[in-house]
């Protein structure tokens, strides 16, 4: 007996599932930068997310085709600006390890003190903005604070806040003064205070906890495939840094421990970050105790602007001199890559130079771009609060995006 | 002592009743008059972080999100009899009490039913 | 010049503003200056370094929210100030424009950083050699990136042009053949 | 990087492919396999997959142009994260059809890089996924990169001789 289906039946006809594209565009306040998503979405639900970024592109690799080796410095830190003295010593020692010339101990362990600073002011901008995303804004603004008071440190030491073109291609332009010191004996008295304070704020909090557990993970295979490098992929469970892979500038004088995750979620970026920050202060004291005697910059006359008075009364210098301000030093030819860890991850310069006073081929590693690559996959099937979340986890800088 | 008008209690109310209104009204009418106006076609799309926007915005959407939000406006309607209630609850004595319990208890059945029901479920 | 009536009566030389505008205690214009000039709601158009530099500006230690201007609005439509910091790709040109011309009026346009106002250090093929390509800019701020005192300078630059604004500027055929210039409807 | 490291993974290049090697070199520390253009692929999956070198982490892959042989030369970096060891194999591809098999199918980061490097030199990934601009405006025709494009932006008219003074 066949079952008579009822009448309404005729009208509702299955259609086909709709879905409704939102545009988490250039100009959104959540994506803290400027890098587009299509999302098509099922309700809040992502079902599928097409990125495209480029928004500044800005074309670093063809500009430093065109200006001689130490005037590349102020493009480099204009990639990762929130730890613009990590691009800088990662091109001058590129540069350096071409020349083959050897840094004295003094600079290295004053490198060493300017790149742990300037990843304390990566660390303590994305985990801010984490806690922003979850709602606790009050974090951001005592955590901006302490980042002016490393701002004043750069400024001691070269004038500049942000965009900070540090050193020189051989170590420093002029000795640190002692209000430099003394700026950073306030500020890793002051720090730790603030960022208990933060902690506590965040850590076992049961609200910042059910958010960020479980969004936006990735495995170890997976974060491996795509090229994940820095603290996403020490959060997923890979414990590859690069200060310890390939020490440079000294750092296996160091102890430190590098904090790993276990499911390379949104929590356990937040915590390698926070470990990070406190491992970073520790390395600081440490090169403050061991600091060594000895000059502040390495021989390398032809890249060190000499002092005046040996301008003024000899020859060389002067010639030198002539020659930095021109841009007429010349390199020798060679292929080097150098990488330095940076606030996200390996920062790589590939260096092809043909002896001429510009470089044939700079390409920079840049790890936001490689790793950007695996945000639509992290965020399939999770919530738009999560997406966004898990974007500023991954602490994506425009400017090291799109070079 | 001549008759105080039992309406006159109500005054106060009508003039903060007026002021309220004639803010709203002000700010309107002074912005509409003083504000310089340039309705242009591109001014009237909507905005999506400057890409022009894609699909459309009116589809069918999942009824959990319309079930949330009125049995929302149901228990909010019961707790403004609360109120009242609240306010003078000595003078109300016991049968007050005993008619809220009542109130409460029939609004709780169907808080029930809708929780079998799984109106509320979110993770489908 | 004394003016004299039919009957040879002096008259003496008029107070300031007591005809058109003036003749209240103060003109409308002012009071409306006035009271926009302290009340700016900045879109903050943030997209490179200088947009970090404008989040020190917002940070307690050189507070831009002194200025009246604490409230952000990322929409374009209650937006007074278009505050654009960093490079302008040409690939972003468009989505700029977008935003300038959704912005409701009276609308004003402050270029942050070397980068917005004219390219800056990047001379290079994919950058837009400052923004008065495609939108009317009312004041520029040099620096790269401008220091925070420098960027609350030029809030304070914007501040006076909105004070001192009359109300029908924005009418004038003058503001009209700018917009023109650019092709803006 | 020791000598016999770099002798174990040439061994296990030369093993099966023959002919494939035309040149290694250590430049800085970093030993440098130059290749022929066919076999890349086959070649970086062998390297992936073989027990002895198990290269599985690409940290880098980007092109060069070298006007004067007017050839496109690729670069892909490997780094083995276990023992450490990192090797860059290098092809060099005629200007004329800068052709390449894609690396996605292996490696997921590949993805982006084959994008920026097509974006830039303008070198054609088989079997690419969706093989388009990435960093540049989509109707761009030129390849910027390359070196006989100019760096400033030509609609420029401000910079010109009368500004320099000559």
């Amino acid at each position: 007996m066949e079952v008579k289906q009822p009448a309404t039946d005729q009208f509702y006809q299955p259609r086909e599932k709709q879905y409704t594209y939102l545009n988490l565009g250039p100009t959104h306040p959540a994506t803290h930068g400027i890098f587009q998503n299509v999302l098509k979405m099922d309700g809040e639900i992502i079902v599928e997310a097409t990125p495209t970024i480029g928004y500044i592109h800005r074309a670093f690799e063809k500009l430093a085709e065109r200006r001689p080796f130490y005037q590349i410095t102020p493009i480099t830190d204009r990639m990762n600006y929130c730890s613009a003295p990590i691009n800088n010593f990662g091109w001058h020692m590129t540069v350096e390890k071409l020349l083959g010339v050897e840094i004295p101990k003094r600079v290295q362990y004053l490198r060493v003190i300017i790149m742990e600073l300037a990843r304390i002011t990566d660390h303590l901008v994305c985990n801010a903005v984490i806690g922003v995303d979850t709602g606790a804004l009050t974090g951001f603004v005592y955590m901006f604070q302490q980042r002016e008071l490393v701002y004043e440190i750069y400024e001691e030491i070269c004038g500049a806040r942000l965009t900070s073109n540090i050193g020189r291609i051989g170590g420093f332009e002029r000795e640190w003064s002692p209000k430099t010191w003394e700026k950073i004996h306030r500020f890793l008295k002051e720090f730790p205070l603030v960022l208990k304070e933060f902690e506590d704020l965040l850590n076992r909090n049961r609200i910042f906890m059910d958010r960020t557990i479980g969004c936006g993970g990735i495995t170890a295979e997976r974060a491996l495939n795509y090229s994940f490098s820095g603290v996403n992929l020490r959060a997923a469970g890979v414990d590859y840094d690069v200060r310890v892979a390939k020490p440079y500038s000294s750092y296996e004088d160091f102890e430190f421990v590098i904090p790993v995750g276990k499911n390379g979620d949104v929590y356990d970026r937040f915590m390698v970050r926070q470990e990070e920050m406190w491992q970073s202060l520790s390395i600081i004291r440490q090169a403050i105790e061991k600091m060594p005697e000895g000059p502040f910059h390495a021989k390398v006359p032809d890249f060190y602007l000499p002092p005046k008075e040996e301008v003024y009364n000899n020859m060389e210098a002067l010639i030198y001199h002539f020659k930095i301000v021109m841009g007429e030093t010349d390199i020798p030819k060679g292929e080097v890559y150098h990488c330095v860890e940076g606030g996200n991850g390996e920062l790589g310069f590939y260096l092809i130079s043909d002896g001429g006073r510009t470089p044939f081929r700079l390409h920079m590693r840049r790890p936001c771009f490689i790793y950007y690559q695996a945000y639509p996959e992290m965020i399939k099937g999770s919530m738009l609060s999560d997406a966004i979340l898990t974007m500023s986890s991954m602490n994506v800088i425009a400017g090291e995006l799109d070079a | 002592m001549e008759e105080i008008n039992p309406l006159n209690q109500y005054i106060p109310i009508g003039l903060m009743f007026i002021v309220a209104v004639g803010f709203v009204a002000t700010t309107m009418l002074v912005t509409h008059l003083l504000g310089p106006k340039r309705n242009t076609q591109i001014k009237l799309q909507a905005f999506e972080s400057g890409i022009p926007s894609i699909g459309n915005a009116r589809i069918p959407f999942n009824i959990k999100y319309f079930l949330i939000a009125i049995l929302f406006v149901l228990f909010d309607v019961e707790v403004i009899f609360m109120y009242p209630w609240a306010v003078n609850f000595e003078e109300l004595g016991t049968t007050g009490f005993i008619e809220m319990v009542l109130f409460i208890s029939t609004l709780l059945i169907g808080y029930f039913y809708i929780k079998k029901k799984g109106a509320l479920t979110w993770e489908d | 010049m004394e003016a004299t009536t039919a009957s040879g009566i002096k008259l003496g030389t008029k107070p300031e503003g007591v005809e058109g505008p003036g003749f209240f205690a103060t003109s409308l214009e002012k009071v409306v200056g006035m009271a926009r000039k302290n009340s700016i709601w900045p879109l903050p158009f943030a997209t490179s370094c200088c947009g970090i530099e404008f989040m020190a500006t917002m940070g307690a230690h050189y507070d831009l929210a002194r200025f009246g201007s604490e409230r952000l609005s990322f929409s374009p439509r209650q937006a007074d100030l278009l505050m654009v910091m960093g490079t302008i790709a040409k690939k972003m040109g468009p989505v700029l424009r977008q935003v300038y011309e959704q912005m409701a009026e009276p609308r004003w346009v402050l270029s942050v950083g070397a980068c917005a106002s004219s390219g800056g250090i990047f001379d290079t093929y994919s950058v837009l050699q400052g923004i008065d390509r495609i939108i009317p800019v009312d004041v520029y701020v040099p620096g790269c990136p401008p220091r925070p005192e420098q960027i609350i300078d030029g809030v304070m630059k914007i501040q006076k042009l909105v004070e001192t604004e009359s109300l029908r500027r924005r009418d004038s055929d003058e503001y009209k053949a700018l917009l023109n210039k650019y092709g803006i409807a | 990087m020791e000598l016999e490291d770099q002798e174990k993974i040439i061994e296990t290049i030369q093993a099966k492919f023959e002919g494939e090697i035309l040149r290694t070199e250590m430049l800085y520390d970093f030993l440098t396999i130059t290749l022929k253009q066919e076999k890349i692929i086959e070649v970086i999956t062998h390297l992936y997959h073989h027990p002895d070198t198990k290269f599985q982490y690409l940290t880098t892959l980007f092109a060069v142009h070298y006007p004067d042989q007017n050839q496109i030369g690729m670069v892909y970096q490997l780094h083995n994260l276990v023992t450490n060891l990192r090797i860059r194999l290098k092809i060099y591809l005629p200007i004329e059809n800068p052709t390449v098999p894609t690396l996605t199918g292996l490696f997921a980061a590949a993805n982006w890089m084959e994008r920026e490097t097509y974006d830039f030199f303008g070198v054609l990934f088989e079997g690419h996924p969706n093989l388009k601009r990435i960093l540049n405006v989509e109707d761009m025709i030129i390849f910027p990169l390359r070196k006989e494009y100019p760096l400033e932006d030509q609609v420029r008219e401000d910079k010109n001789d009368l500004m320099f003074g000559r």
